[in-house]
C-alpha cells in the first residue's frame, strides 16, 4: 500500500533567481516502510521533508497521505511528528514539558502523559533531565529532547531530519536501534535524512539519492551501494573508484573492460546499457574488494602509496596508480596488518572480477 | 455612579440634569447642594462635570448631534458667543434678565452673563509693598520692572486674551490701528521674564516670585490669598480695569426644562450674596446685600468696546503671538 | 433522512477544516485581519479621516500652503515639533539602552536598587508629573534654587527653560520605551552570537556597534516611532515650559480662536508626518530583519562584574536612584506641604496631612482611583487581545495592506488626545454598526474605548518588536505536534511573545490611568477618571491635594507594575522550582 | 613547547545541583598540535572549549596559553577562531559579510579581505553563496559558512565543535582534509570536538576521551584503539566486545586468559596491570579481529547468530555466544559474502591472540 506520494514535487524559493531547491520529484513510500532521503548538503532534503510535514507549499505538484491530497492540508492535521534539523525546542518549557506538549494537545491523561514522558526520555538516554531547563542542556541532549518529542505520540508518520547528527557513535547506534524498534513496533511510516551513509545503509527499507533538488535513485542499500545508478552515487554513498576503460566485450548485463595493466575483466552492467566495444565504460569499484598484492604480481596494477589513513577498524590507502593519470584508492581491512605499509611504499591493486559495476556518467 | 436614580420608577418626574462647568468644583458643589435642597426632585440627578471653559465649548460642540449636557455654566463671552452662533444654545427669557445690563447677556437670549471678572493688576505683596506697586497699567512697562512681569500665556486663555485686547483698543478707539497697542504689548514683554502655562502654573511662579507682578482676574487673586494663603495682592488700574462677563447658557436639544430651573436658582438672590461672599463674586446682576469686600471695591470699569474686540481679537493675537511674543 | 444531514457534516467539516486548519493558506490572513481592520476602520481611521476633510473643509488646501511659508507659524512649529522629537529619540534611545544593557548585562552592587526604580518616571501622573519637573529643575525648581543658595548666585544655576526644558522631561519620562523594549530584546537574543564576534576579536563597542544594536533593530524600532510620535503630540511639556511653537500647542491655539480648519490642518499634518516616519522606520526595520539562525538553545550567559566600575557603580547607583525618584518625592513633598508654606524657600516650610485627609473624607475619595483602574484594565485588555494578533498578522503573515494596518494602528498614537476624543464623540454620539448601533456617548464605554484606541499602539509596537525574535520553526513545530493554529499561537507564540506584551500592556495601562485630554471631553460623572479628579484640584489650585491624589495613582500603578513583573517571572520561577526538584 | 594547559580546570553550573560539568581535567596541548575531544554527549566537551575561548570562566582552576595564565582574560583578547557548535551566525549579515567579520576586526584592507573571504568560501564548497541571507542556508551550509569564519582569521588557535556534523561523509571527508592542510600550513594549535570516531583517528595527533567531566585516556588514536585505558574507553572507541576471562598466567605486559571454549589465549596488558592467576581479566576485543569460523572448529566459541546489520564496507553480526551470559558481536568484513550467513545460522567465533588487551573497569 502507498503511503505517501510525491508527484513532481517542485519547490522555488521566491526571491532566490536560482535553480529550483527541489526539482519535479516523484516518489513513493509504502506504509510501515522506512524510507531514507541521502544527498550532499543542500540538495534539499530538508526542504523536501517541510513539505510533507506541511511547512512549505510545493511551487508545482501533488503530495498525497494514502491517496488523500494533502499538499495544502494544514500541518497540525497531518499527524506526522518531525524532528526539526535545528531542533525547535521550546526555550520556556523544561525537557519534560517539551516532551509532553503533543501527548497534552492530544488530551492525554495526566498520568499517563507523565509515564510515557519518562519512557520517551529513558529511550534516549535522559532519564532524570525531565525537569531542566533547556539552555541548561548540551547540544547532543537537546537534540534528543527533540527526538523524544516527536517519538513520544507515536505518528502516523515520522520525518527526522539528521536526528543524530549530534550524538556520539555509541549513542546514535543505539538509538537509531531504538528509533528502528518503535517504528517497527508500530509500523510507523517513516521518512529519514542523514548524512550517515552506514546509517542510512543499516536503517532503511529503501533510500532516495538526492542531488541539486533531484531524485538520482532510488532503492534498497544493497542497490544503492552495488549497482549505482550513476558515478554521482557510486562515489556519494560509500567510497568508490570510478574508473573509464575502455570495453573490450559486451553482454546484454555485462561488459568486458581492459584494465590499465592491460588485463582483462567482466563488469556488471544495468539492463539496456547500450555500450558498444571500444566504448569508454565508467566502472565503479568498491576500496573494499580491491586487494593489495605484491607489485610484481603479473596481473596487478602496480602504483605508490600516497596516504595513509587509519580509521580505526579499516586503513586507508590512496595510491597513485602507474599507468594512466586515475587515482585510484583503496581500502584494506586493518586484520591486513595495516603498519606494514607505508606513503611511498610499491604496492600491487588486483580489482575483484565479479564487484564492478558499470554506471552512467 | 448613580446613574440608577434617573429612572426612579413611578416616582418623580425629574430628569437629569447634567452640568458642563468651568467653575471651581468647590463653586459648584456649594450651588448643587443648595439647588437640591431647595429642589428635592433633583436630589441625586444633578451632575456636574467640571472642565476648561475651552473644553466646554469643544465637547458641546463635538456632541451637537447627540447632546449629553444641559447646563453651560462658565464661560467667556467670546467662547459663549461662538457656542451661540454655531447654534449649540438655546434661546429662552429667563425671570432674571430683565435686571440685567444688556451689555451682559446676548441679545437673542442664548446665554447671560452670571459673573462680572474686573482684571486687574496682580503682585506679590511679600516682594511688594502695596505702596510700591504699579498704579495702573501704563506702570507696567516702566523699565523697573523688567523681568519682573509673569504673563499667563495668551493665545490660550481667553481671559488674557481679552485683556490684551483691551490694552490695544484701548489705544485705537475703532480697532482700526492697532500699532499703538502692539508697540505697548512689546514694551510690556520686554518686561516679561517668562509666559506661564496655566493658573496653576502662574500663581506657583508667582508665589516662589519668578515673577512679581502679573494682570489676572480679581475674583482669582481674592481666593487665592483668602483661601490658599497666596503673597498676592492687586491694584485696581487707576485707568481702569477691562471688565470681562462670565456667563451661563441652555444648551440646545439637553434637558432644558431641568436647565432652566437650574439657572433661574443660580440667579437667586442670597445665593448671589453667598457666592459673593464666600467666592468673591461679583454678580452680573445687582444684589442688594454687598459683602464688605465688594462695597469697598469701587470697581472703575474701563470702557472697552467688545463688539470691536471680537472683529479683531483673533488677528490682533495672533500677530502678538508671531511678532511680538518674546521678540520685545 | 434526506440526503440533506448526510451532506451538511462534510461540508461543515469542509468549512471547519478551512477556518480551523487552513493558517497555511493564502486566504488565511484575511480572514484574521479583516475583523482587525473593520475595528481600526471604525475606531481610528474613518474618524481620522473626518479630520482631514475638516481641515480642507472652508478654504481647500490653503491651510496647508501655511506650512510652506517660511515665515510662518506653521512651518516654525513644524520644525520645532520635528527637532523636539527628534532629539527626545536621541537621548530617550541614549539612555533608555544604555540602562537596559547597564542593568541586564553586568552586576554591581546597586544594580537592584536602580532596577526597582527603573519604571518609576512611567508611573508619573502626567500633569501632577509635569509640574513636578517644574518644581525640580525650572527656574522656580528646588535644584537650581538649592545650587543658588550653595553658590550665593544672584539667579538660579543650571535651570532648564524652554526646549532644553521640554528635552529633560521627555528623556526622564519617556525613556522607559526604549529601557523596556532593549531589555525584552536583550533577554531573548542568542548570546552565542555575541560571543562569537568576541571571538573573532570584536571588542566590547564593536559588538555592540555591529551585532547587538543590528539585533536590537526591530526594539529600537518600536521604542522610536512611540517616542517620536509621544514628543510630537506631546502638549504639557511644551506648555509648562512655554514652547509655544510646536504642532500640539498650535492645533490648541487654533481651537481657541475657533480656526477649526486651520486646527484640523496641524492635526492632519501631524499624522502625516508621524505616517512618513513610520513608513520610513519601516523601510529601515525590513531592510535589516532577521531571526537567530542558531541550532538548539544556548545558556544565558551569566552576569560578569564589570572590574573597573565596581567601586563606581554603587555611588552612581545611588545617584541614579534619587533622580528616579526625585519627581515622586517632589510630588510627596508638595502633598505634605501646607498651602503657601512653599514660596521662595528651597524646600516647604510647614508639613501637614491636611491633603490626604482632605482627599480621603470625602465622600467619593476612591472613586475616581476604581474608575481609571477599571476602565484602564478594560481597555488594556482589549488592546493585548487585539494588538498581539495585529501584531501578528504583520509580522508573520503575508497580505496585501500590511502597511495599511500597521498605519492604522499607529496614527491614533501620532494624533493629539483631543483630536481623537472630538473623532470619537462625533462618530459615536448616534448609534452606527461598530456600536451595535448605540450612542456611546454618554456611557460607560466610551472611556474605555478611547483608552484603547489610543493605546493600542503601544501594546501592538512592544508585542510586534518582542515577536521579531521569535523563530517560527518553534509554531511549526507544535503545529507538528498536532496544535491548531490558535493552540500553538497561543501557547508558544504568545507565550514567548509574553515580556513584550507585558511591557505594552503596562505602558497601555499606565497610560490609560493618566490619560487626560481625551477624557475631559468624554468623562460622565460616574466615569471620572482620576486625573480629571487630580485636573480639578489643579485647576482650583489645591495644589497639595492634587499631589496627594497623584500619590494615589503612583501607588496604584505601582501595584499593578509590581503583579505584572510576577506575571512575567512566572515561567521563569517555574523553571526555578523544576531545578530544585533535581537537587 | 605547550601552547596550552588546563590545570585542574572544574565548571560546575551555578543552580545545577548536580555533578560539575567538567570534573578537574589536566591537559597540556603542544603548539601546533591537533587535539581532539572525545566522549559521549554531555560529558562535557562544549564547556571545555568554551572555557578556553573564555566564555566560561572555570569554577576552579587555571589555563594557559604558552604558559601565560589566560583563565579571565577576555575572549576577545585570546585570538582563538572557534566554530560554535550551534553555529551562532549573525543573522543580520549575509554569508560573505559574516565571514568577512574578523577580517573587518582586523583592520584587513578592502580587497585582500573580499579576496580571503571568497578563497575560505571556495575552501567550504560554498562559492557563489557570499551574497546570500543566512536564512536561506541549508543546515549544512550554515555549518560550513560558521566553519569559513573561524578558519579565514587565520587564528593563533582553532576551536572546533562538532564544526561536520551536518555535512555528508562526503564533503566531510574533503573539507576535514581542508582543515588539516590549513592547520598544517600555519601550525595553528587545534582543539577538535567530534562525535565521528573514523574523524577524529584519521585527523588527531592525539585524542582525549572524556566522560562524564572527567578525562578517561589521553594518547595518540593507536594508542586509544588498540590499547584503551579502561573498559568504557575501549566500548566508546569503535566497537569491542569486553570479556570478563579467568587468568590462567601473568606476565609484565600480558596475561594468559581462558576462553569460553576452554581453549586458553594471551592478552596485552599495562605495565603494572596487577592481576594475579585466579583473578578475572577485562579483555577487549574488537569485533573485526574476531574471525568467523565452522561452529565445528575445535577451538572456536560456538555461537547463534542474533543480528546482521549491513552498512556498506562491511557487515556486523551480533552472535550470542552459548557458554557464559555473555553477548560477542563480530564484525565481518563485507568481501566475506557475508549474504551467505543469516540470522539463526550457527557459527563459529575466533578469538585473535594477538589482538587481545586487558582494560581496567
Ligand atoms: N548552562 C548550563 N547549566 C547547567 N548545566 C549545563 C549547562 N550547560 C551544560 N550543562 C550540562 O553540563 C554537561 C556538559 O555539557 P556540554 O555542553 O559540555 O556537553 P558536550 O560534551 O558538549 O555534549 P554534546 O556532545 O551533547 O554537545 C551536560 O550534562 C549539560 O547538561
Ligand atoms: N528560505 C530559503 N530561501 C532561499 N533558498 C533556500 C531557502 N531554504 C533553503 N534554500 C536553498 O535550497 C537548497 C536546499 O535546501 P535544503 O535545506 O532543503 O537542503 P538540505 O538538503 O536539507 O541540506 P543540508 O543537508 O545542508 O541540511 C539549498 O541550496 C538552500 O541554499
Ligand atoms: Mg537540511
Ligand atoms: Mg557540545
Amino acid at each position: 500500500m502507498i503511503d505517501v506520494e510525491l508527484e513532481s514535487v517542485s519547490k522555488r524559493f521566491a526571491r532566490s533567481g536560482e535553480a529550483a531547491a527541489v526539482d519535479d520529484v516523484n516518489l513513493t513510500i509504502g506504509a510501515g516502510e522506512f524510507f531514507t532521503l541521502l544527498g550532499p548538503s543542500g540538495c534539499g532534503k530538508t526542504t523536501t521533508l517541510r513539505m510533507v510535514a506541511g511547512f512549505y507549499f510545493p511551487s508545482d505538484g501533488h503530495i498525497r497521505f494514502g491517496g488523500k491530497d494533502v499538499t495544502r492540508l494544514a500541518p497540525n492535521k497531518r499527524e506526522t511528528g518531525m524532528v526539526f534539523q535545528n531542533y525547535a525546542l521550546f526555550p520556556h518549557m523544561t525537557v519534560a514539558q517539551n516532551v509532553a506538549y503533543g501527548l497534552k494537545v492530544r488530551k492525554v491523561g495526566r498520568a499517563d502523559a507523565a509515564r510515557r514522558v519518562a519512557e520517551a526520555l529513558a529511550e534516549v538516554h535522559l532519564d532524570g533531565y525531565g525537569p531542566r531547563r533547556i539552555d541548561q542542556l548540551s547540544g547532543g541532549q537537546q537534540q534528543r529532547v527533540a527526538l523524544a518529542r516527536a517519538l513520544v505520540i507515536r505518528p502516523r508518520m515520522l520525518l527526522l531530519d539528521e536526528p543524530l547528527s549530534n550524538l556520539d557513535a555509541k549513542l546514535r547506534e543505539e538509538t537509531r536501534a531504538e528509533i528502528r524498534r518503535i517504528q517497527r513496533e508500530s509500523g510507523t511510516t517513516s521518512i529519514y535524512v542523514t548524512h550517515d551513509q552506514a546509517e542510512a545503509m543499516a536503517m532503511s527499507d529503501r533510500i532516495a539519492v538526492m542531488r541539486s533538488g533531484q531524485v538520482q535513485q532510488v532503492g534498497t542499500p544493497r542497490e544503492v551501494y552495488h549497482q549505482p545508478a550513476n558515478a554521482f552515487v557510486a562515489r556519494f554513498i560509500g567510497r568508490s573508484n570510478v574508473l573509464s576503460l575502455p570495453v573490450a566485450a559486451v553482454e546484454a548485463t555485462r561488459v568486458q573492460v581492459v584494465l590499465p595493466g592491460g588485463g582483462q575483466v567482466h563488469a556488471g552492467a544495468p539492463e539496456g546499457h547500450g555500450l558498444r566495444v571500444g566504448d569508454s565504460a565508467l566502472v565503479s569499484a568498491r576500496p573494499e574488494y580491491i586487494s593489495v598484492v605484491s607489485p610484481a604480481d603479473s596481473d596487478a596494477i602496480g602504483g605508490r602509496v600516497a596516504a595513509v589513513e587509519f580509521t580505526g577498524m579499516t586503513t586507508h590507502l590512496t595510491v597513485d596508480v602507474d599507468t594512466g593519470d586515475i587515482d585510484t584508492q583503496v581500502t584494506v581491512a586493518a586484520v591486513d596488518a595495516p603498519e606494514r605499509i607505508g606513503v611511498g611504499d610499491r604496492v600491487g591493486l588486483r580489482l575483484p572480477a565479479d564487484r564492478l559495476w558499470v554506471v552512467r556518467p | 455612579g448613580d446613574s440608577e436614580d434617573t429612572e426612579t420608577p413611578g416616582g418623580t418626574t425629574a430628569e437629569r440634569i447634567v452640568v458642563y462647568s468651568a467653575r471651581d468644583k468647590k463653586v459648584t458643589d456649594f450651588v448643587v447642594e443648595q439647588f437640591v435642597a431647595k429642589h428635592p426632585e433633583y436630589q441625586g440627578k444633578v451632575e456636574v462635570l467640571n472642565m476648561g471653559a475651552q473644553e466646554v465649548l469643544e465637547r458641546t460642540r463635538a456632541e451637537k448631534a447627540n447632546p449629553q449636557g444641559s447646563v453651560w455654566w462658565g464661560g467667556t463671552q467670546q467662547g459663549l458667543s461662538a457656542g451661540a452662533s454655531e447654534d449649540l444654545l438655546e434661546a429662552w427669557q429667563p425671570s432674571f434678565a430683565a435686571e440685567m445690563d444688556a451689555r451682559y447677556k446676548d441679545a437673542q437670549g442664548r446665554w447671560f452673563g452670571e459673573i462680572l471678572l474686573p482684571e486687574v493688576i496682580m503682585y506679590n505683596n511679600k516682594a511688594i509693598q502695596p505702596d510700591q506697586a504699579p498704579k495702573d497699567w501704563d506702570d507696567l512697562i516702566a523699565p523697573a520692572w523688567k523681568d519682573k512681569i509673569i504673563i499667563r500665556d495668551v493665545p490660550a486663555s481667553g481671559t488674557m486674551r481679552s485683556i490684551y485686547a483691551s490694552m490695544i483698543q484701548r489705544l485705537s478707539p475703532d480697532g482700526s490701528n492697532p500699532q499703538p497697542g502692539y508697540d505697548w504689548l512689546r514694551k510690556l514683554d520686554a518686561n516679561t521674564v517668562e509666559y506661564a502655562a496655566n493658573p496653576t502654573d502662574l500663581y506657583v511662579k508667582m508665589s516662589r516670585e519668578r515673577g512679581v507682578l502679573s494682570a489676572w482676574n480679581l475674583q482669582d487673586i481674592l481666593l487665592q490669598s483668602e483661601q490658599s494663603n497666596m503673597p498676592f495682592g492687586y491694584v485696581m488700574p487707576a485707568s481702569g480695569a477691562p471688565v470681562l462677563v462670565d456667563g451661563v447658557a441652555v444648551i440646545k436639544g439637553g434637558n432644558s426644562e431641568g436647565a432652566k430651573t437650574f439657572l433661574e436658582f443660580l440667579f437667586d438672590s442670597s445665593l448671589r450674596a453667598n457666592l459673593a461672599k464666600d467666592f468673591f463674586q461679583i454678580p452680573a446682576v445687582p444684589i442688594s446685600e454687598q459683602p464688605e469686600w465688594l462695597a469697598n471695591l469701587n470697581l472703575k470699569p474701563m470702557d472697552v468696546d467688545w463688539d470691536v474686540i471680537a472683529k479683531h481679537e483673533t488677528e490682533w493675537i495672533n500677530h502678538w503671538n508671531a511678532e511680538i511674543k518674546n521678540k520685545g | 433522512m434526506t440526503a440533506v444531514p448526510s451532506t451538511l457534516p462534510s461540508r461543515w467539516a469542509q468549512l471547519t477544516q478551512r477556518l480551523g486548519g487552513g493558517a497555511n493558506s493564502a486566504w488565511f490572513p484575511y480572514v484574521l485581519v479583516a475583523p482587525l481592520a473593520l475595528i481600526l476602520w471604525g475606531y481610528v481611521v474613518q474618524p481620522m479621516l473626518a479630520t482631514f476633510v475638516e481641515s480642507v473643509s472652508e478654504d481647500g488646501t490653503a491651510n496647508y500652503a501655511q506650512f510652506f511659508t517660511s515665515s510662518g507659524v506653521a512651518r516654525t512649529s513644524l520644525l520645532t515639533s520635528l527637532v523636539i522629537s527628534a532629539a527626545s529619540v536621541l537621548l530617550c534611545g541614549i539612555v533608555g539602552v544604555a540602562m537596559a544593557f547597564l542593568l541586564k548585562r553586568f552586576s554591581f552592587a546597586g544594580r537592584r536598587l536602580i532596577e526597582a526604580f527603573i519604571l518609576v518616571p512611567a508611573a508619573l501622573p502626567p500633569l501632577i508629573g509635569a509640574v513636578s519637573f517644574q518644581l525640580l529643575y525650572s527656574e522656580i525648581g528646588i535644584l537650581p534654587r538649592a545650587l543658588q543658595q550653595l553658590f550665593g548666585t544672584a539667579q538660579p544655576v543650571l535651570a532648564f527653560d524652554g526646549i532644553a526644558g521640554v528635552l529633560v522631561v521627555h528623556t526622564f519620562t519617556m525613556y522607559p520605551f526604549f529601557y523596556l523594549a532593549a531589555s525584552a530584546a536583550l533577554a531573548g537574543m542568542d548570546p552565542s552570537v555575541e560571543e562569537a564576534a568576541y571571538n573573532l576579536g570584536a571588542g566590547r563597542i564593536r559588538v555592540w556597534r555591529t551585532v547587538l544594536l543590528p539585533m536590537l533593530t526591530p526594539a529600537l524600532v518600536s521604542a522610536s516611532l512611540l517616542v517620536f510620535m509621544t514628543s510630537l503630540a506631546s502638549y504639557t511639556a511644551p506648555l509648562l515650559f512655554g514652547v509655544d511653537q510646536t504642532m500640539t500647542m498650535q492645533i490648541y491655539i487654533n481651537r481657541t480662536n475657533g480656526d477649526l480648519p486651520m486646527a484640523s490642518t496641524y492635526a492632519a499634518v501631524l499624522g502625516l508626518v508621524s505616517i512618513a516616519f513610520l513608513l520610513l522606520m519601516r523601510w529601515y526595520e525590513g531592510r535589516r530583519s532577521y531571526l537567530s539562525q542558531s541550532k538548539g538553545i544556548s545558556a544565558r550567559r551569566r552576569e560578569i562584574a564589570n572590574p573597573i566600575g565596581r567601586w563606581l557603580a554603587p555611588v552612581a547607583s545611588v545617584l541614579a536612584t534619587l533622580v528616579l525618584l526625585a519627581p515622586v518625592a517632589t510630588i510627596a513633598l508638595v502633598a505634605f506641604s501646607a498651602d503657601g508654606s512653599w514660596t521662595t524657600e528651597v524646600i516647604p516650610s510647614a508639613y501637614t496631612i491636611e491633603n490626604f485627609v482632605t482627599i480621603l473624607t470625602e465622600p467619593r475619595a476612591f472613586e475616581p482611583i476604581l474608575n481609571s483602574l477599571q476602565m484602564s484594565l478594560l481597555a488594556t485588555a482589549a488592546c493585548v487581545v487585539v494588538g498581539v494578533l495585529i501584531a501578528y498578522a504583520v509580522r508573520r503573515l503575508r497580505f496585501v495592506g500590511r502597511s495599511l494596518l500597521d498605519i492604522g494602528v499607529m496614527i491614533a498614537w501620532a494624533l493629539p488626545g483631543t483630536v481623537v476624543a472630538i473623532n470619537l464623540i462625533s462618530a459615536y454620539s448616534t448609534g452606527n454598526g461598530f456600536s451595535f448601533g448605540q450612542a456611546l456617548i454618554g456611557t460607560f464605554w466610551i472611556l474605555p474605548l478611547a483608552y484603547f484606541v489610543r493605546f493600542l499602539p503601544l501594546v501592538f509596537r512592544a508585542s510586534s518588536a518582542s515577536l521579531a525574535l521569535i523563530d517560527p520553526s518553534l509554531e511549526e513545530a507544535a503545529r507538528n505536534l498536532g496544535a491548531s493554529w490558535w493552540r500553538a499561537f497561543l501557547n508558544i507564540t504568545v507565550r514567548l511573545m509574553l515580556p513584550g506584551v507585558i511591557v505594552g500592556a503596562l505602558l497601555a495601562f499606565v497610560h490609560g490611568v493618566g490619560e487626560f485630554v481625551a477624557s475631559v471631553l468624554i468623562y460622565t460623572s460616574s466615569t471620572v477618571p482620576i486625573s480629571v479628579a487630580i485636573n480639578n484640584r489643579m485647576y482650583s489650585f489645591e495644589i497639595g491635594t492634587a499631589a496627594a491624589y497623584g500619590m494615589l495613582q503612583v501607588a496604584l500603578i505601582f501595584v499593578v507594575m509590581w503583579f505584572s513583573g510576577r506575571l512575567e517571572n512566572g515561567g521563569r520561577a517555574a523553571s526555578r522550582r523544576a531545578e530544585q526538584w533535581t537537587n
